[in-house]
C-alpha cells in the first residue's frame, strides 16, 4: 500500500509535483500514466525516498520510505535499468543488494534465473543491452521479495517475447496480493495490464479509477460496419438508413463505416430491413490510447510541429540563380530535397503579401499531429479483449 | 534505398550476423524486427559504418557509407538517444552536427521546433528525459533532410503524443518517397507504423516481406459471429463446408473462411447478425510464431527455484511464457 | 569538407563546461602561482646564497607554475578526446563524418589551436606579470634567449594537451587516461628525472625534454645532451607518436 | 503465518489481507553489517578497483625491489645512522596516487554509472551507505599497505643487515609499518570523502592529488630565506613530509618544526573527519 499526500516538489521555481495525494492498492496492477514532465519520475523517486518532497509526505505500509526497517524487503523497484556499474557481473550486482539487505546469496542465483539471465549472470553488464539491462533491474526489484512493488517502464527495450513476460509476471504479483505499481508511456501494453489507473498532468492529479471507468469516461465506442466491396449503393444506402435512425456515420479509409450511437442488434435489424448485406459487424471499444490522449490534451509538454525545411534553404546572393538539382538524386519515386530557393524572408516588406509561403519549399510539409494513428487501432489490439470480458 | 550483402559480423567466435542480404525500399515504412541479441543493432551499426563487417556489404544509394560527402544529408540515424554529451545544450549538440555536414545552422532551430524542444533547446543534455532525448536524437537524423531514414527503438521513452507523432511521422515521410528502417520490440506500434518487414533471428534473414503476408503467414484468420439464430447459422455454415466452434456466450469461432464470404451466406440465408468480426492474428502473435527458436534470454518458467531455505513462493515465476501463449 | 568539421569541432569543444573550467585553471593557476613565487623571491633575494644568485633565472622563475597548471592541460586534452566516448557521442559523430583520420585530425587541430592560445595568454601574462613583481631582479623580451623562453612556455603547453589526446585517443577512458598521465608526469617522471642512475633516460621523456625550452640561464654543471629546441623536438615526436597510435587505433576499432 | 514484518502497531492491527502479500522468508533488520558485507562485493566485483589495488602493491614492491636491488649492488652508500626502513618510502608515495584513485572511486564512480540510485533505494539511510564504504575501505587500503610496506620493510632490513647499517628500533618498526599503513588509508578516506561531495571521479582526483602536490610545488620556488617559515611550513605539512615523518629517526629530530612522532595521523585524522561531516550533511540533504 502506497499512500502520497498533498506530495508536492519545487525545483526552482518549477512546480514538478503539486499537490498530490493519492493510494495505490494491494492486489492489483496500478498504472502510472502521464505524458513526458507530467512529474512521473519525480513521484516515484519520492516515493523511493531519493528525493525529499518540498511539502507533503508519501508512505509505503505507514511509513515513510527511509524508515523501513529494510525496505528492499518491502519494497522492489526498477527505475533506471542502466543505473548499474557496468564493470561488475549481474550477478555480483545483484549479489552487493541482497547483501545489502541481509537476502541469502541462493535467492541471487532464483531470480537470475526468473528473468532469464543466468547464462550470462557472470558476464559484466557494460555489454547488456537496454532489454537485458531491464531483466537485470527487474532480478533486483523481485530480489527481496517485496509485497509493494514500482516498476517505472518496465518493458523499455525488451523484445516481444519480454514484454509477454513481464505483462504476465505483473498480473500474477498483483494477484499473489502484492501492490504493484506500473509507470508506461505504452498504453496498448497498460491496457493489457493495469487494472486501476492514476493519470497525473503537469504534477497534478488527473484520474484515480479503474481501467475501464476511464475508458467509459472518455471516450465513446463505436461498431465497426462493413458492406460488400462491389456494391457501394449498398453502403450509401445503409448509411442513409442509419443516420435516419439517429447514429452518427463516419466513412473509414478501407471503405468501412465508423457508427456511433447505435448498439449492434439494431444495426443488424436497420440493414436487414433496408436489403443491405453485411460483410462486416465487430465491435469497438475506444483504446485506452484514444482515452487518455482526450484527457491529457492540455497537460503535453513538448509538442512537435510542422518541418518548414527553411532552415536547409541556402541564402543566395542577390540575382544568383538557384543551382539545379544534384543529377543522379532524382530518381522517380524517391525523394528529392527541394532546390535551394532565395530566402525571401530576408527581405520582409516584398513579402508581406505572400507571407503564408514565404520561406516555405514546394515540397510537401510533414503533418506530424495528424490524427490518422489512433482511429487505425489495430483491432487485434486491444479491443478484443476489452471486448470478451 | 539500403542494400545488404551478405554482410556478416563475427565477434571472436560468435556470429552475430550471418550472410545478410536485403534491400530496404524507399516509399515505405520497413520494420526491422528480431528477438533481443538478434543481431539488429550491430547491422544498424555497420549500415553507418560504425562497425567494420567481418564479410559482405552496405551500400546507401549505391555507395558505401565512407564515401558519402556529408553523410547527414543522405542518411539521418537515431542509434542510441543517451549518447549525446549532458553537458552540451541541445542547440549546441544539433548545431556541431550540423556544421560538420555544412547544413545550415538555421535548420537546428527548425528541426529543435518540429521534435517540440525549443523551449529546452538551451538546456543541458544531463537534464533530459529518456523522452526528450529521444526527441533529440530524431532531431539530429532530421538534420540533414536525408532522403534515408533509420530509427532504432524511436517510441522509448516516449509519451503517447509523441508516440502518434512519432507513428505519422514516419508514415509522412515514407509517403514523399523516402527510405524509413524502424526497428522495434513493439509489435502493436509496428503493426500501425510499417508497411514492410525484415525479421532475423540469431543473425540470420528469417523473413522479408509485406505486413499483409506476415500476418497472413505467420497466423490463422478467425471471424466472430454473434447471432440469435444461432441453430440455422450453424446448419447454414454446415452445408457450405465451413466448420464452426461454439464458444460460450452464444459466440460461434469459425476458422479458415473470410467474413465477407459468411456474410454473403447470412444475408442469402436471411440471418440476422449481431457481429460480424474478422479476428486477425495481432502481429505480436505472428511474430511470436515465427521466432519462437530464436530467443536468447528466455525467462524462466519452471517453479524450480525453491530451492534454498527462502521457503515457498519465492517467485512469482511465470508459467506463461511466450511458448504456451503461442499455442493457444 | 574538413573547414566545416573543424567549426563542427569547435562548436563541440565551446559547448562544454569542461573546456572552460580546465583552461582557466589552467591559466589562473600558473599565472598565479607564477606570481606568488616572483613576489617571495624579489622579497629575499639579498638573502639568498651566492651560487643561486649566479644560476638566477628570472623567466624560468615567472613559469614556477607551469609543473601544476600542466595539470588542467592534461585534464582538458584527456576530456576533450574521452567525452565522445563516455557519452556514446562518438556514434552520432563517426556517423556523421565518417573518415575517422579527418574527425581526429580536426578535433586534435580545434584543441591544440585553443590550447596553445590560452598557452600563449598564460605564458606571457605569466612572463610580464613575473616580471612585473620581481622589480629590479627582472628581465625584458629583449634580452637573450627570453622570447623564445616566453614562446615555447605556450608551446609547451600545447603540446603536452596534445599528448594528452593521443594517449586518450588510444585508452578511450578519462579515467584510465588521467590515471596513466597524472602518476606519469608528477612522480615517474620527476622521480626518474632526479635518481642518477637513470637521469639518463629520464631527460628525453617528454615534460623533461620539454620544458628546457623555458630555461634561459643554464645552471651551472648541466650536461643535458640537447637545446631548448632539440628538446622541444624531443618533446614533438613523442607527440606524433601518441597521436598516430591514437588514429591506428580509432580507425581499426568498431567504434 | 503471521506478519514477520509488524515492526509498526497499526501495522500488526489490520490482518494480513490488508496488507497484501507476505514474503515466507523472514525479513531481517538490515543493520551497517549487511552494507559492509555488500560493500565488500562492490570493491572486489569491479575490475578496475582490483586492477588499481594490484598496481598498488605493483608500485610498492616493485620500487621496494629496486631500492633492494641497489642495496645489494653498492651497499656502501647506505651506511650512517639513518632509519633503515625509509626506503620503504618511495614506493608508497607514488602508490599514494592509486589510493587516492581507489578512495575517489569508492563513492564517486556510483554517481557517475547511476549505481547510487539502486544503492540509495536498497539502503535508504544514506549514512551507513557512507559508513560500510568508508570502513570497507579503510580495511582494504590499510591491509594492502600493511602488507606491502611490511614485506618491503622486512627484506630492506635483511639486505642492509651486515653493510653496517644499523637496526631499526621497535618504534620504528611501529610507525614504518603500522603508522605509514594507517595514514595511507586515511588519505584514502579523505579522498573518499571528498568523491562524495563532488560527486565526480575525475574532479575528486585531480583535486586530491593537487592537495598533495600543490605545495611542495610551492614551496619548492620559494628560495628566499625572508619565508623560509611559510616555506618550511608548506613543507613540513605538505602530504609526502607528512608521510616522510613516519620513516624519521626516533628521538633525532632533524628539524624543530613540523610535524613529529605521530602528529601526522592525528592531522589527517581531523581532515578527514571534518570531510566526512561535510559530506554527510550534503548527503542527507541533497536529492540523489
Amino acid at each position: 500500500m502506497i499512500e502520497a499526500v498533498g506530495l508536492t516538489k519545487r525545483y526552482g521555481d518549477k512546480l514538478a509535483v503539486d499537490n498530490l495525494s493519492f493510494q495505490v492498492r494491494p492486489g492489483a496492477v496500478t498504472g502510472f500514466l502521464g505524458p513526458n514532465g507530467s512529474g512521473k519520475s519525480t513521484t516515484m523517486r519520492m516515493i523511493l525516498g531519493l528525493d525529499n518532497p518540498t511539502a507533503g509526505t508519501v508512505t509505503i505500509c505507514g511509513r515513510p520510505y527511509r524508515e523501513l526497517p529494510n525496505a528492499p524487503r518491502q519494497v522492489g523497484a526498477l527505475l533506471d535499468a542502466k543505473a548499474v556499474h557496468g564493470g561488475r557481473s549481474a550477478r555480483n550486482h545483484l549479489l552487493c543488494l541482497a547483501q545489502l539487505s541481509g537476502i541469502p546469496a541462493r535467492r541471487v542465483d532464483e531470480v537470475l534465473g526468473v528473468v532469464g539471465l543466468h547464462d550470462v549472470a557472470k558476464k559484466r553488464s557494460r555489454g547488456f543491452s537496454l532489454g537485458m539491462g531491464q531483466r537485470l533491474g527487474i532480478a533486483a526489484a523481485l530480489l527481496g521479495d517485496p509485497q509493494v512493488l514500482l516498476f517505472d517502464e518496465p518493458v523499455n527495450g525488451l523484445d516481444p517475447e519480454g514484454i509477454l513476460w513481464v505483462r504476465n509476471l505483473m498480473k500474477s504479483l498483483a494477484a499473489e496480493g502484492r501492490t504493484v505499481f506500473v509507470s508506461s508511456h505504452l498504453m496498448s501494453e497498460m491496457a493489457l495490464t493495469a487494472d486501476h489507473l492514476i493519470v497525473i498532468g503537469r504534477g497534478r492529479l488527473l484520474a484515480d479509477m479503474s481501467v475501464k471507468d476511464f475508458i467509459a469516461a472518455n471516450s465513446a465506442g463505436f461498431a465497426r460496419v462493413r458492406t460488400p466491396d462491389t456494391e457501394p449503393q449498398q453502403r450509401e444506402k445503409l448509411t442513409s438508413v442509419l443516420t435516419e435512425a439517429g447514429a452518427h456515420v463516419l466513412p473509414e479509409q478501407d471503405g468501412a463505416l465508423r457508427v456511433t450511437g447505435l448498439p449492434l442488434p439494431r444495426i443488424s435489424d436497420l440493414a436487414h430491413e433496408a436489403g443491405v448485406r453485411l460483410w462486416e459487424l465487430s465491435p469497438h471499444q475506444a483504446s485506452l490510447e484514444e482515452a487518455y490522449m482526450r484527457m491529457t490534451q492540455e497537460a503535453v509538454d513538448y509538442r512537435s510541429t510542422a518541418d518548414q525545411k527553411a532552415g536547409l534553404m541556402q541564402p543566395l546572393p542577390p540575382g544568383a540563380e538557384p543551382p539545379l538539382p544534384v543529377p543522379g538524386q532524382g530518381q522517380p519515386g524517391w525523394y528529392v530535397p527541394p532546390p535551394p530557393q532565395r530566402d525571401e524572408r530576408a527581405s520582409a516588406p516584398d513579402t508581406a503579401q505572400s507571407s503564408g509561403t514565404s520561406g516555405r519549399p514546394a515540397a510537401p510539409a510533414e503533418q506530424p499531429s495528424a490524427p490518422v494513428a489512433a482511429s487505425a487501432a489495430d483491432p487485434a489490439d486491444s479491443a478484443p479483449s476489452e471486448d470478451a470480458r | 534505398m539500403i542494400e545488404l550483402e551478405g554482410l556478416t559480423k563475427r565477434y571472436g567466435d560468435k556470429l552475430a550476423v550471418d550472410n545478410l542480404t536485403f534491400t530496404v525500399r524507399p516509399g515505405t515504412v520497413t520494420g526491422f524486427l528480431g528477438p533481443n541479441g538478434a543481431g539488429k543493432s550491430t547491422t544498424m551499426r555497420m549500415i553507418l559504418g560504425l562497425d567494420h563487417p567481418t564479410a559482405g556489404s552496405v551500400r546507401i544509394d549505391g555507395r558505401r557509407y565512407q564515401e558519402l560527402k556529408d553523410p547527414l544529408t543522405y542518411i539521418g540515424a537515431l542509434l542510441d538517444a543517451k549518447a549525446v554529451h549532458g553537458g552540451r545544450s541541445a542547440y549546441n549538440h544539433l548545431l556541431c552536427l550540423a556544421q560538420s555536414n555544412g547544413i545550415p545552422a538555421r535548420r537546428v532551430d527548425e528541426v529543435l521546433d518540429i521534435v517540440g524542444l525549443t523551449p529546452v533547446a538551451r538546456k543541458k543534455a544531463k537534464n533530459f528525459s529518456l523522452g526528450m532525448s529521444q526527441r533529440l536524437g530524431i532531431a539530429a537524423a532530421l538534420l540533414g533532410d536525408p532522403r534515408i531514414l533509420m530509427f532504432d527503438e524511436p517510441v522509448n521513452g516516449l509519451d503517447p503524443e509523441g508516440i502518434q507523432w512519432i507513428r505519422s511521422l514516419m508514415k509522412s515521410l515514407a509517403a514523399q518517397g523516402r527510405t524509413v528502417f524502424v526497428s522495434s520490440h513493439l509489435m502493436s506500434e509496428m503493426a500501425l507504423t510499417a508497411d514492410h518487414l525484415v525479421v532475423i533471428g540469431q543473425g540470420r534473414l528469417l523473413a522479408d516481406m509485406s505486413m499483409a503476408d506476415f500476418i497472413a503467414q505467420n497466423s490463422q484468420c478467425r471471424v466472430r459471429i454473434r447471432t440469435p439464430e444461432r441453430e440455422r447459422m450453424l446448419d447454414v455454415l454446415h452445408t457450405a463446408g465451413i466448420t464452426a466452434v461454439e464458444k460460450d456466450g452464444g459466440l460461434l469461432e469459425v476458422e479458415g473462411s473470410r467474413a465477407e464470404r459468411i456474410g454473403e451466406l447470412a444475408a442469402e440465408h436471411r440471418i440476422v447478425l449481431h457481429e460480424l468480426s474478422s479476428q486477425q492474428s495481432s502481429l505480436e502473435e505472428a511474430f511470436m510464431q515465427l521466432t519462437a527458436g530464436s530467443v536468447e534470454y528466455h525467462a524462466h518458467t519452471g517453479q524450480a527455484q525453491q530451492t534454498g531455505g527462502t521457503g515457498p513462493a519465492v517467485v512469482p515465476a511465470q508459467p506463461v511464457a511466450a511458448d504456451t501463449k503461442k499455442e493457444s | 569538407m574538413t573547414t566545416q568539421i573543424i567549426r563542427s569541432e569547435w562548436t563541440k569543444i565551446r559547448s562544454v563546461a569542461s573546456t572552460v573550467w580546465t583552461l582557466s585553471l589552467a591559466l589562473v593557476v600558473t599565472v598565479a602561482l607564477g606570481m606568488l613565487v616572483s613576489a617571495l623571491t624579489r622579497h629575499g633575494f639579498e638573502n639568498m646564497r651566492e651560487q643561486d644568485r649566479l644560476s638566477f633565472d628570472p623567466t624560468y622563475i615567472s613559469f614556477a607554475g607551469m609543473g601544476l597548471g600542466q595539470l588542467a592541460m592534461i585534464v582538458f586534452g584527456v576530456l576533450v578526446v574521452t567525452n565522445e566516448y563516455s557519452t556514446g557521442m562518438i556514434r552520432t559523430s563517426l556517423a556523421a563524418v565518417p573518415q575517422r583520420g579527418v574527425f581526429l585530425a580536426s578535433k586534435v587541430a580545434v584543441a591544440t589551436a585553443l590550447a596553445l592560445v590560452v598557452g600563449m595568454v598564460t605564458s606571457f601574462l605569466a612572463f610580464f606579470l613575473g616580471q612585473a613583481l620581481l622589480g629590479s631582479l627582472g628581465t625584458s623580451l629583449g634580452e637573450e634567449g627570453v622570447l623564445r623562453a616566453v614562446i615555447g612556455g605556450g608551446l609547451y603547453m600545447a603540446l603536452i594537451a596534445m599528448f594528452s589526446m593521443g594517449i586518450a585517443a588510444m585508452l578511450r577512458s578519462p579515467m584510465l587516461s588521467l590515471g596513466i598521465l597524472m602518476p606519469f608526469f608528477f612522480l615517474i617522471s620527476g622521480i626518474l628525472g632526479a635518481v642518477p642512475a637513470t637521469k639518463k633516460f629520464g631527460q628525453f621523456l617528454p615534460d623533461q625534454a620539454g620544458s628546457r625550452i623555458m630555461q634561459v640561464v643554464i645552471p651551472a654543471g648541466d650536461d643535458t645532451p640537447y637545446g631548448p629546441w632539440g628538446g622541444l623536438g624531443i618533446m614533438a615526436l613523442w607527440v606524433i607518436a601518441a597521436l598516430a597510435g591514437g588514429y591506428l587505433l580509432l580507425r581499426k576499432r568498431d567504434a | 503465518m503471521s506478519t514477520p514484518q509488524t515492526p509498526l502497531p497499526q501495522q500488526a492491527a489490520p490482518p494480513s489481507w490488508e496488507s497484501g502479500y507476505t514474503s515466507p522468508i523472514p525479513v531481517v533488520r538490515a543493520h551497517l553489517g549487511h552494507a559492509i558485507v555488500s560493500e565488500w562485493t562492490k570493491i572486489r566485483s569491479v575490475r578496475s578497483t582490483v586492477w588499481t589495488l594490484g598496481i598498488y602493491m605493483l608500485i610498492v614492491l616493485g620500487m621496494g625491489a629496486l631500492i633492494a636491488w641497489a642495496i645489494v649492488r653498492v651497499p656502501s652508500e647506505f651506511h650512517g645512522s639513518e632509519n633503515p626502513l625509509a626506503f620503504g618510502f618511495f614506493g608508497l608515495l607514488v602508490g599514494s596516487v592509486c589510493i587516492i584513485t581507489l578512495g575517489v572511486l569508492t563513492v564517486a564512480s556510483e554517481y557517475g554509472t547511476g549505481m547510487i540510485r539502486t544503492t540509495m533505494t536498497a539502503c535508504p539511510s544514506r549514512i551507513r551507505v557512507l559508513a560500510a564504504k568508508a570502513v570497507v575501505f579503510f580495511l582494504v587500503a590499510f591491509t594492502t599497505t600493511l602488507f606491502s610496506a611490511g614485506l618491503v620493510a622486512l627484506v630492506h632490513t635483511a639486505l642492509l643487515d651486515g653493510t653496517g647499517a644499523r637496526q631499526p628500533t621497535g618504534e620504528e618498526w611501529l610507525r614504518g609499518t603500522l603508522g605509514i599503513s594507517l595514514y595511507l588509508a586515511m588519505l584514502g578516506l579523505l579522498s573518499l570523502a571528498v568523491g562524495a561531495i563532488l560527486r565526480h571521479s575525475a574532479g575528486a582526483i585531480t583535486l586530491m592529488i593537487g592537495v598533495v602536490l600543490a605545495p611542495l610545488v610551492l614551496a619548492a620556488f620559494m628560495q628566499v630565506e625572508s619565508l623560509e617559515k611559510l616555506r618550511d611550513a608548506l613543507f613540513d605539512y605538505s602530504i609526502p613530509s607528512q608521510m616522510a615523518v613516519f620513516y624519521a629517526n626516533t628521538g633525532a629530530t632533524l628539524r624543530d618544526s613540523g610535524p613529529s612522532g605521530w602528529d601526522s595521523l592525528w592531522i589527517i585524522l581531523g581532515m578527514t573527519a571534518a570531510a566526512f561531516a561535510v559530506a554527510c550533511v550534503l548527503l542527507q540533504k541533497r536529492d540523489v
